[in-house]
């Protein structure tokens, strides 16, 4: 059993007599062969989760068990564990052949000629036999990635921790091999905890994401949940892109008053907000509609600021017409859709993809309606 | 950084159709070329630098060519390399030159072995650390003058400190000086008193370098503290190992200054005489300025020897 | 860049077994070579304070007692290393502000410019060999240059004469200073090339697309921002002038010259006065080190790291 | 080589001969044109600082100052036992076409180096009459090609034996009793049984010394004629082995551990503090005794001549040289006539240690010390130049004596091979 | 006027005695006041045809034109342009008045109070009149980057050079500075010529795009026509994101047989494709229709591999079914739709969207059909 769990895992560091809280009392359920993406902005405390179950930093409190052991005082030798860095620490003077043999002859008893072979079997799985002499200062990005990986791999750990693996990598080659890895840890079935701060890694990769920010867990889930069900502003925010558009609007009982705009809701949804006068209204980009005519039933009266085509899709940035305030929101809209700068147009939030978030503690109220979340997770869960 | 044959205004293809009249053109373009521009910056260093430096090894070969010697100029007519043969053929010249290359060696690999332990142990989370790389580096800012004078009065045979040190352990008092068979062992230790903190420096900085994860990588997977160190950080000091190797050598070349120093005239005891004292000695005691000057060669040969590989490594690094 | 190599040696220090043996182990030999560097000072500094009996009589690096005690070897070796320190001083600081200068304008010329790169790397090596020559190899032509060739004595002497302190004698030290500038600038080239190095390239482009000519991207860029590199390297070559001996030996020649460096003055303490004076021997290397010490003491961090960058 | 040799010199020694000299004073380079008194200060190096003679060269200074109160002069010492940084410096000066008006050095064949660049003396000789009034030996010495090329300032005895009376006295030693090797052997033993003291002090810390132990003992116990042989290329090797075996057991064996690092003065200072009891040593460590304070000659500190040595004056000669193109001529011929002024010599010897070489000098103006070796030099038969102070031999000899010991016989010690390069120097 | 004009401009570096062609006889027409992106993957030429305008490198043939005069010949002191870089090259020890008011300095006469003037005036454009007193060193990339952009705007130069500006911003600023920079440039119409490796932003900011691949250049167009109209297959490939699906075929005059399908044509494509054998055929996988069952009419049976969600939408790795071959392609599809990992689908590819090359020139033949590209790009140019 190679399930990892954290509770009430803390890290504080002492930086100059200050006192800085990384990770804040984390408990965390990593399912035996799960891939669970920990994700967040930069600073948030994920390397320093992934390092404490490495054994690279000690907990200042909480457990971290893996299987039924606890492993708080183990040292990263003792811990089964494989890593893979953001930089992957290929060992520069080592062929690498010697990289991926290093751990083997400095953890186990193998012989020789049983290292060998585990080496190659690795190489072969990861298709980089042809590099095995070659040493990492020859190999392009994408090469020592896969280096990096085997070295992890052929150790045959109970744990994968892999942090930032692809950040180096630039965007084709990023998008590669993140269905490379994915598909590698299916066949694999090796417990992966897997730190990233790019929402688009977390999203496609994972069975489960964890959302840190400050130090503090803000939602686990499935990509799913996160992305139609986000446990608030902040997860909201965090994963999609382009982002959901954020209104600050008060509770008028049966309208939501934003700067620019009124918006009235059903029953249903005042309900759900109500004794909360403070709110933050959500809305993906997707989820907008725009019209041509700016007067038609039902629409907001917008702008068209600018137009960024992505070829399948136009990135439509908006304000409100004729409102003093700055609100500037995004929409998207298919690729062959025209629309340009200056363009007046009208745009309708359908009340069922609105989010509703309290405007204190940014916590959600009410999520969209999707009409089969389980259905729809089972994308996720692959 | 990639090397390019090609600049701003550098070398320039002409277009064919550009008539000779285009000179003037070209000059006034020349005038305000990079390259011109840049005349006063570099061009007045490096010339002065090099009449001091080539005009002085040039000159310096040429009177080893002759037979200078005396207090009569030289005679530049008859050229030719006897002072070489003589000194190849001086088994003084010999020892001298073993005594060099054995100062020489075992001065930098010891200084460099006790730099590296040194870097290794202060890299390790200590604190303070930089106060203490600055005693450790003190005795780098002295004078070989003056540390010559400590080290004097450290072997001292009857009060010195390293008489009494060994003296708690029932050993000595030995005659670091006056014993011939210990007397280059003594200079040796005092030399890598005096900059095995600078070889720390060096390694420290390479330590720093190295990014973390590499230690880190180790110890995930599975090595020993020693291990780490042994099998994949040390191997990656290897420009730090160069450089410092190379600037102790150049101490080492240097050593003149201590020697004499230390037993306060040209002639230094025997089995620590140097090239370096040897060509003093040679030609502002004796006067055997042609003599004199073809040890220099020799000892320039012998550094050139250490210097050029290193200048190569350096340039096949892409750090030059 | 420092809270990282901070942090980075806390790192370590956790990722490597938290055996408190391990750590004590450590201290102590960090404080056993710290003695060890400290000891000859040490020994020395407490025998300068010592009185000729009382060197003989107590143990070497314990501090005297009061009988043994005395401040006479300080003052008779600043009395002798007096004109020396000044003279030393008087040397050390133009060669150093020249050699330092100079070396600058040469790194600048050779790496921010762009001019032919061929060129550029064959007169970088040539620089670089100047380095690491033994002075031996072109000590026989120097005093040669000096007295016969430049005349340095009829030349300067004169001028020289005329002011205060100042002897025609010293014109053997002016021809030190010279000799120090030249044979300097290569190392100082070398540092701050590996400096100027690692400043982006697109500073200096940018300047020039701001319309910036080589001599205002050097007064107005490279210049101010070197400023840091230019206190490592003045430390380093103030200490290298202010210890370097053989060119005084060459070119001034006697110790007991008016011209003489403390370097030259200091070697002959031991033969021009009489007895086995270790506590006036030591008193005269402290009074001939004490600025390079201060200098150190005051600046040995940043000293460190030009070292280090210098790699 | 064999231009040493004493026999000659007795008849040379008349007084009157110096009168031919007079006629070819025009052939020198300086005789020319008369020279004119220039600004420039006159310089005059010399090697006596602290014990060894600073105090009596400090005479020289104030009394050119005395009298040519206008004259501005560099009278310097450059420091160094032996004249060894004197003679290095000097060197490098004249090669350098930048010699000092005056310089002090040895006259003999060591001046030989130095051919064609000296001025020419005789007419100052002859114009102050001091062919008259010279010790002939001096005059001897001072000549080269037949002019005189150096002024004599004081001769030194090599053959000493200094003692400290009251360490002799609690071991026991009659220093009368101390003649030759076999009762100095015996000497030494005593002071090592029957005290704390070191039975003799010593300086190993350059070659010279060595080689004048060596010198000194191989006179003592095997006498003149075979050193003397040996300087003239036919020397008896196994005499050389001898001597060098004694002078290993003079060095080693109950001597000061620190001799390897200790300077001639400073190994004397074992003498001054009562901490050994024998010291041999050219007699300016006399010098030395003369300027201490409390040390009186006879109550403090003996003399008797280095054992086997009794009827020798191991002779050594400091003089002035004078460089033919100096900057200062017309004042570098006034220090002349200052170096060779009876009055300046008697100031000095006494302080120096050394004796005048003056003729015309009453004994009464000299310490009880020198007149002594005046006596001696006045009366004694054997003269055998000394070696390590450059008399016997050339400076190439002398540098190639040094290399032999420092090569062999400075530990370790290797009797016949220091033997077969000595006697290779003078093959 | 102010367009730039590279005529056969040839790039060669010496490495070490191996001749690089950076740039390979370039032929481009920047006009006033247009926003060109240069685009394409590391190691291009892309930077080296940028400096080459600037004067920092100069052409080994060819001219460059400004306005009318050929510049070739000037220092980058005499070319009237402004450069922004990637690393912003901020003159550190200056203040950000200091860094702006630098170019002004050495390059004009204007009197302190006119530079001044001037300085502020740009500052206010950009937002930055706050952090004019501050050192570099003070501010977050996204302020640098404003101050370097307001380093080259207040010199008012003729033509902006910018090199890969926004390549150390972390993704949402990037996002956000890519609208403000494209805006800014509207604003003061200045031709400026924009480098990037980011499809995105030449997508989403240029006018048009210039696409180098090895020095050469690929195509020059509007985003959509680079999109839609690729001219060959490696624009194709590059421009778009996810890529254009690729599959070798061989052209049997009305049928195109790939390793793992055979596809038939119409006449009008067939016709286009005449007399090419071997042939690419590329789509976009935003239009690859996925019907659930296998067995549909017109489909091609297929294999769902991994689902990536991203929210929005769903990137679909397919292979074909029951087939040996190894051909991966990838389809996107609603964020909604429910699709997973092993399960059998029928992919359609659409006639009307089909992309065909040929196979060694790799020059397109037939692009897809876009009913009105004139429209569509209007979104473009906005
Ligand atoms: N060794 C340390 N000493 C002091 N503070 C630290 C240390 N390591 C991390 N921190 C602090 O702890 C917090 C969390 O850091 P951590 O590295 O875990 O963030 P992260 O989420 O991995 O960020 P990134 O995406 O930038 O890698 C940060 O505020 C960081 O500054
Ligand atoms: N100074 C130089 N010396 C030698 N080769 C060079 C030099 N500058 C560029 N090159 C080479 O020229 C080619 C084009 O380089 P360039 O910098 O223009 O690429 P780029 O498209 O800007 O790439 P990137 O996106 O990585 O910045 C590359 O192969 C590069 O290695
Ligand atoms: O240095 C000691 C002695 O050495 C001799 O060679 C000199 O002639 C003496 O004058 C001097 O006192
Ligand atoms: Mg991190
Ligand atoms: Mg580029």
């Amino acid at each position: 059993m190679a399930n990892v769990s954290l509770a009430a895992a803390t890290k504080t560091f002492d930086d100059d007599g200050d006192k800085i809280v990384a990770v804040d009392e984390l408990d965390l359920d990593i399912r035996d062969g799960e891939f669970l993406v920990l994700v967040g902005p930069s600073g948030c405390g994920k390397s320093t989760t992934l390092r404490m179950v490495a054994g690279l930093e000690s907990p200042s409190s909480g457990t971290i068990t893996l299987g039924d052991e606890v492993i708080n005082d183990k040292t990263p030798q003792e811990r089964d564990i494989a890593m893979v860095f953001q930089s992957y620490a290929l060992y520069p003077h080592m062929t690498v052949r010697g990289n991926m043999a290093f751990g083997l002859e400095e953890s186990t008893d193998l012989s020789d000629a049983e290292i060998t072979d585990r080496v190659d079997e690795a190489a072969d799985i990861l298709g980089i036999t042809d590099l095995l002499d070659r040493k990492p200062g020859e190999l392009s990005g994408g090469q020592q990635q896969r280096v990096a990986l085997g070295r992890a791999i052929v150790r045959d750990p109970k744990v994968f921790l892999l942090d930032e693996p692809l950040a180096n990598l630039d965007a084709k080659l990023r998008a590669e091999m993140r269905t490379e890895l994915q598909q590698l840890q299916e066949d694999l079935d090796t417990t992966t905890i897997y730190v990233t701060h790019d929402q688009t890694e977390a999203m496609t990769m994972s069975d489960r994401i964890a959302i840190l920010d400050g130090g503090e867990l803000q939602q686990v889930g499935t990509p799913m949940e996160c992305y139609h069900e986000p446990a608030n502003v902040f997860v909201a925010g965090f994963i999609g892109e382009p982002s959901m558009n954020f209104f600050d609007v008060t509770n008028e009982g049966d309208v939501l008053v934003g700067e620019d705009f009124r918006y009235p809701v059903s029953d249903a949804a005042a309900a759900a907000v109500q004794g909360h006068d403070d709110l933050v209204l959500g809305i993906r980009p997707e989820n907008i509609e725009i019209v041509e005519d700016p007067m038609a039933d039902d629409v907001l009266p917008a702008v068209v600021d600018v137009v960024e085509p992505h070829g399948n899709e136009n990135a439509v940035h908006l304000r409100f017409a004729d409102q003093s305030g700055e609100t500037r929101f995004t929409a998207t809209v298919g690729g062959m859709r025209s629309l340009s700068g200056g363009q007046d147009v009208g745009v309708r939030f359908p009340e069922d993809a609105l989010h509703l978030f309290d405007g204190h503690s940014g916590d959600a109220l009410r999520n969209r309606i999707v009409e089969d979340l389980d259905q729809v997770e089972q994308i996720g869960t692959t | 950084m990639a090397s390019s044959e090609d600049t701003v205004t550098g070398s320039r293809s002409i277009a064919a159709g550009e008539t000779r009249g285009d000179w003037r053109d070209r000059a006034r373009r020349f005038s305000k070329s990079d390259f011109v521009r840049s005349l006063p910056y570099w061009f007045i260093p490096f010339s002065i630098m090099g009449l001091g430096v080539y005009g002085g090894i040039g000159w310096n070969t040429l009177i080893s060519l002759t037979d200078y010697e005396g207090f009569q100029p030289p005679d530049f007519t008859d050229l030719d390399f006897s002072m070489y043969v003589q000194a190849l053929q001086d088994p003084s010249v010999i020892l001298v030159t073993k005594n060099t290359f054995v100062l020489m060696v075992a001065f930098t690999t010891i200084t460099m072995i006790l730099g590296l332990f040194l870097a290794i142990v202060l890299d390790r989370g200590i604190r303070y650390r930089e106060k203490i790389q600055t005693i450790y580096l003190l005795p780098m800012a002295l004078s070989f003058v003056v540390t010559a004078q400590f080290w004097l009065w450290m072997y001292n045979i009857n009060n010195g400190l390293v008489n009494a040190v060994i003296g708690l352990f029932g050993l000595g008092p030995y005659n670091w000086i006056g014993n011939p068979d210990l007397v280059l062992g003594s200079v040796v230790f005092a030399l890598i008193w005096q900059f095995s903190g600078y070889a720390m420096v060096v390694f420290l900085a390479g330590l720093q370098s190295l990014p973390d994860d590499q230690f880190e990588a180790a110890r995930i997977d599975g090595a020993s503290t020693f291990k780490t160190y042994w099998r994949v950080i040390i191997p990656q000091l290897k420009s730090s190992s160069v450089s410092a190797a190379v600037i102790l050598v150049i101490f080492a070349l240097k050593a003149f200054t201590f020697l004499y120093s230390m037993f306060g005239q040209y002639r230094v005891p025997r089995a620590t005489d140097i090239l370096a004292t040897l060509m003093v000695r040679e030609a502002f005691q004796l006067q055997n300025w042609a003599f004199a000057a073809a040890i220099a060669t020799i000892l320039l040969v012998m550094s050139l020897a250490v210097i050029a590989p290193y200048l190569y490594y350096q340039y096949k690094q892409g750090s030059l | 860049m420092s809270n990282a190599t901070n942090s980075r040696a806390e790192s370590i220090a956790r990722v490597l077994p938290a055996l408190d043996y391990s750590k004590i182990a450590i201290y102590l030999l960090v404080m056993f070579f710290a003695t060890f560097f400290i000891a000859p000072i040490w020994t020395g500094l407490v025998t300068a304070f010592k009185t000729t009996g009382a060197v003989t009589a107590t143990t070497p690096f314990l501090p005297p007692g009061s009988e043994g005690f005395t401040l006479q070897k300080w003052t008779t070796a600043i009395e002798y290393l007096s004109t020396g320190m000044t003279n030393s001083l008087l040397m050390s600081f133009p060669a150093t502000i020249a050699s330092v200068t100079l070396g600058s304008t040469a790194a600048y010329g050779l790496t921010l410019v762009d001019w032919h790169k061929r060129t550029q790397f064959a007169v970088l090596v040539l620089f670089m060999f100047g380095i690491f020559i033994p002075y031996q190899a072109v000590l026989v032509p120097l005093s040669d240059f000096w007295i016969n060739i430049v005349g340095v004595d009829g030349l300067v002497g004169p001028v020289l004469g005329g002011l205060p302190f100042f002897t025609e004698r010293h014109s053997r030290l002016f021809a030190v200073t010279v000799t120090h500038v030249v044979y300097g600038i290569p190392i100082c080239m070398l540092l701050f090339r590996g400096y100027y190095v690692a400043l982006s390239d697109e500073l200096i482009e940018a300047a020039k697309i701001d319309g910036a000519s080589i001599t205002s991207i050097y007064r107005r860029i490279v210049l101010p921002l070197s400023k840091p590199m230019f206190g490592v390297v003045f430390i380093y070559q103030f200490t290298m002038i202010w210890n370097e001996f053989l060119f005084s030996l060459t070119l001034i020649g006697s110790s007991s010259s008016p011209a003489a460096t403390v370097t030259l003055v200091l070697s002959g303490l031991g033969s021009d006065l009489t007895g086995v004076d270790f506590g006036l021997r030591m008193a005269g290397a402290f009074v001939a080190a004490l600025p390079t010490l201060i200098i150190y003491v005051l600046f040995a961090e940043q000293f460190a790291k030009g070292l280090a960058s210098d790699n | 080589s064999g231009d040493g040799g004493d026999g000659g010199s007795g008849g040379d020694g008349g007084d009157g001969g110096s009168g031919g000299d007079g006629g070819d004073g025009g052939d020198g380079g300086d005789g020319g044109s008369t020279p004119t008194v220039t600004d420039n200060p006159m310089e005059a190096l010399h090697g006596w600082t602290g014990g060894d003679g600073a105090a009596a060269a400090e005479q020289i200074v104030s009394m050119w100052e005395e009298r040519h109160p206008d004259w501005e002069h560099q009278i310097e010492p450059i420091g160094g036992d032996a004249n060894e940084n004197l003679n290095a410096t000097v060197a490098r000066r004249l090669a350098n076409r930048n010699p000092p008006d005056a310089f002090a050095g040895w006259p003999g064949l060591n001046m030989t180096q130095y051919g064609g660049m000296l001025s020419n003396l005789s007419p100052v000789f002859e114009e102050h009459g001091w062919e008259d009034v010279m010790h002939p030996k001096a005059l001897e010495a001072c000549k080269m090609n037949d002019e005189y090329r150096a002024v004599p300032l004081g001769s030194h005895r090599l053959n000493n034996l200094f003692y400290n009376v009251s360490v002799l006295e609690e071991a026991g030693v009659n220093p009368d009793d101390v003649t030759d090797w076999d009762s100095f052997v015996e000497a030494r033993q005593m002071i090592a049984d029957n005290t704390d003291y070191t039975p003799v002090t010593t300086t190993t810390v350059a070659p010279w010394a060595v080689l004048q132990y060596f010198a000194q003992i191989m006179l003592g116990t095997e006498g003149q004629d075979a050193y003397r042989a040996w300087l003239d290329g036919e020397g008896d090797e196994q005499a050389l082995v001898n001597a060098l075996d004694k002078t290993q057991d003079f060095v080693e064996t109950g001597t000061n551990e620190d001799r390897s690092t200790l300077s001639f003065p400073e190994a004397n200072d074992m003498i001054i503090n009562g901490e050994a009891g024998f010291f041999t040593m050219g007699n300016w460590a006399a010098g030395m005794y003369r300027n201490a304070e409390d040390f009186e000659f006879e109550e403090d500190w003996g003399w008797i001549p280095f054992p086997g040595t009794g009827d020798m004056y191991v002779w050594h000669l400091d003089s002035f040289m004078f460089p033919q193109d100096g900057n200062a001529p017309v004042k570098s011929e006034a220090f002349a006539e200052l170096i060779g002024d009876a009055e300046l010599q008697i100031a000095f010897n006494n302080l120096k240690g050394s004796i005048p070489l003056r003729t015309d000098i009453d004994g009464g103006e000299l310490h009880p010390f020198l007149n002594l070796n005046v006596e001696d030099l006045n009366n004694l038969e054997q003269f055998p130049p000394t070696l390590a102070h450059g008399l016997a031999c050339t400076p190439e000899q002398l540098d190639a004596c040094k290399g032999a010991i420092a090569d062999n016989f400075m530990g370790p010690y290797n009797s016949q091979d220091a033997a077969s390069a000595l006697m290779a120097v003078f093959e």
